[in-house]
This record gives structure tokens, C-alpha cells and sequence, in this order.
């Protein structure tokens, strides 16, 4: 991927970590950080027998940016990438992938959560959970889909 | 004209993704009314609006050529 | 590396992330969380030209696994691994891995944080820094070598 | 005979990294202090002691074929 990564990107491809960690990485990072967001098989004692991502893509990788932009503000000399995969996701499969380095390590752990929970408030992305016997998509969303059990 | 978006549930209750509204001008609220009443089986209660990316209060203008979205509650990560 | 892979390990081979994170991932995961001490070319002003890392290998594998069993403890459903390379390493060369799955992301970047904080504290590895002129052992030991300033 | 294992600075300061002491018994302490003697250029204020890779008070016994680490203050990660 090298030249061609995208630091704020939305993609239907599976997800390595390995690029990220390297565009992140650089002479003046003393720590770099890397969440993986992974599908898990059981929730509240319900199994997930796969996810679909649906996501609004142009403004989703406008607003990881503008959380990039936030986190070089607020951590300087940090370095951030964040990509999120949609489409449909197996069990283990990677969601979304943060990448942050920093000087020190304190604020390469901290603004990578910080990351983390910015997408979950404001990147439009959406997730459906499908099970054996049904499937809802997530976030308190009123509408049931034939089928869904919610 | 304006460019109407729809996700996740809001999609499926619509059964399309896009759609064009004729329009000359009004607010983002005139639009969410609209929506509400050709969808009436969703619940709209927790929808964000985006005009053009960017998301907006109710009162916002809403312009000829506008994209608007209908942001259901997210759940990416 | 996949069969071979030991998940408490000191080595001298350069460290690559990825196998880490597959050996942590599992089913039961929601997040993986991977933290990488990468050698930074400044601190407090003074150039870094290289550093040279020493362990107690056998005591510094066992104390690595011992924190491991203590994150398995404190953080229910998490996995760990952990390796620390040693000799000598360039600006942005790996020093250290830690790789972390659990269920939910607060106690994977919880415990990979108290994982980075017990290694400096208890494990039997030593850091000597090499500048232009001169070099010296890191955390205050008292004997300077010869061409050292500290 | 029991065997000393030194590192990073009090490596450098004693010029070898492991060396043998005939010993019948005593504590931790009573090794220690036999460093200390032998090294005295090396500042042992902050140094602990490991007696077979687990860390000891100084009122540990040491027994024949123990292995003795003296460790330095720790800088990895």
C-alpha cells in the first residue's frame, strides 16, 4: 500500500494493521498505538453470525479526518491514521483499524481512545447485527426490519 | 432540486438509498417534515441532519443543489 | 512465525506487530490493542544516535509472562502477548511489543497500558542510550563509563 | 559455589557479566556486601537483588548453586 494509503479512509477491503503502523511511525515517535476494532462472536449471551457496515463514505472519512485533525491539535507531534471497513464482517475480521504515534507513550495510549470514541459518536457509520434468528441494526434505530427481533 | 440520502434503517424503511425533492427553498426542518410524512413507519426521533457532509441544526437553509442526510443513530467502531 | 510464535520473548530480531496481533485475536475479542516503543531521535534536546538494549533473558521472560498472567486476572477474556527485543537498535526501531485482545476496548487499552507500565518498572531490561558524544545507562545508575556525561 | 550475574553499568564496572563465589551459606546481604567490596566505583544505593530470576529482600538465604542477580535500576519498554 505504502505511497497510496489513505491516512482517513472507508473501504470495503480487509484490514491490516502493518501499513498504518508504519505511516504513523517516524524519528520523532517514541510510542505508537493500534486499536483494532474485531467482530466478537457472542454479546449478552447472543451469537453474531456476521456484520453488515453501511457507511455515508464521503462525509465518514471527512469527519475521520476532522478527528485527526483534532487529535494532532490537542496531542502535538502525534501522527494518526484511521481506516474502517464496511461491507459484510466474519467473526474476527477487522472493523476499523486507529493508528497514533506520539513522542510519549501517554498521549499515543490517550488519543487513540480518544479516537475510538469520536467515531463512535459522529462518523456515519452504521452497524447491523445479523443472527441466527434475526438481525437489527444497531444504535436504538426505531425501525425493525422484517424478520429483526430487537 | 435537492438530493435526499438514506441509511441503515431509515434505508430500508424507505427502500431506496437517494431520492430527488423539487425544491426552491426552506430550512433543513421543511425536509426532515417531508421525510417524516412520506416515511411514516420510522422513527425519526433520533436523526441528525447533514447538509452537504456536515452536520447542521434544524433552522439551517437549505439550498437548490443541497445534499441532505438522514443520520440514524451511529454505530461504527 | 504463526506455531512458534512464544508470547513472552526477548529477542534480538527486529519486531514486527502483526503476528502479535493474530495471536491475541480471537472469537471472544472486540478489540486488540497493540503498543509499540519505537526508538525516538530526540530527547530533551539531545540527539539519540542509536541505543543498546541489555536483559536478564530468563528472569526478563519470566516477569513478561508474570504480567501477562496478571492481566489474564485483572481483565477477565483478555489474551496477551508481550516481546522486547534487545542489542543494539536504530531511530524508529521496535523496542517493545505489546499486544492485548478482550472483549471490549476500555480493558484492552487499560491493560495494555499497565502492561508497558509494569515492564519499566519490574523487568530486568536495560536501556543505554548513545549520543554523539558520549552515552550512558538509563535510570540512575551511578556508574558512569568512560566518554560518558550524564 | 554460587554464581553472580551483572548488568549495564555494573557490568562495565566489574568487567564481566557473570562470576563464581565459593559459598557455604548467608543471606543475600552477605553477597552484596562481597560485591560492593570488590566493585566499589559502582553506586549500589538503588541496585536489587535476585536470587534464582526472583527478587529478594537482602534477609534472603543464599544456598550453594543459587544464581544471584544484581539489577539495576530497569529501563525497557
Amino acid at each position: 500500500m505504502g505511497a497510496e494509503l489513505k491516512p482517513f479512509h472507508v473501504t470495503e477491503e480487509p484490514l491490516d494493521g502493518a501499513p498504518y503502523m508504519d505511516y504513523v511511525t517516524h524519528p520523532g515517535a517514541g510510542a505508537v498505538t493500534l486499536f483494532a476494532g474485531t467482530v466478537r462472536e457472542w454479546t449478552n449471551g447472543k451469537r453474531t453470525m456476521y456484520l453488515k457496515y453501511e457507511a455515508y463514505v464521503p462525509m465518514a472519512e471527512k469527519k475521520l479526518a476532522q478527528i485527526g485533525d483534532g487529535i494532532m491539535e490537542k496531542w502535538p507531534g502525534s501522527r494518526v491514521a484511521i481506516v474502517h471497513r464496511i461491507g459484510e464482517l466474519a467473526i474476527s475480521d477487522i472493523a476499523v483499524i486507529i493508528a497514533v504515534s506520539s513522542p510519549h507513550r501517554r498521549a499515543a495510549y490517550e488519543a487513540n481512545e480518544y479516537a475510538i470514541e469520536q467515531i463512535k459518536k459522529v462518523v456515519p457509520i452504521w452497524k447491523k447485527e445479523i443472527w441466527e434468528d434475526g438481525e437489527e441494526w444497531i444504535g436504538d434505530q426505531a425501525y425493525k426490519p422484517e424478520g429483526g427481533k430487537g | 432540486m435537492i438530493y435526499l440520502h438514506y441509511f441503515a434503517g431509515l434505508k430500508e424503511a424507505a427502500g431506496k438509498a437517494e431520492e430527488e425533492l423539487a425544491w426552491e427553498s426552506g430550512t433543513a426542518s421543511d425536509v426532515l417534515q417531508w421525510v417524516k410524512t412520506s416515511y411514516p413507519q420510522f422513527d425519526f426521533s433520533a436523526v441528525q441532519i447533514a447538509v452537504n457532509e456536515e452536520y447542521v441544526l434544524e433552522s439551517e437553509p437549505v439550498h437548490p443543489g443541497d445534499h441532505v442526510a438522514f443520520i440514524p443513530p451511529v454505530s461504527g467502531g
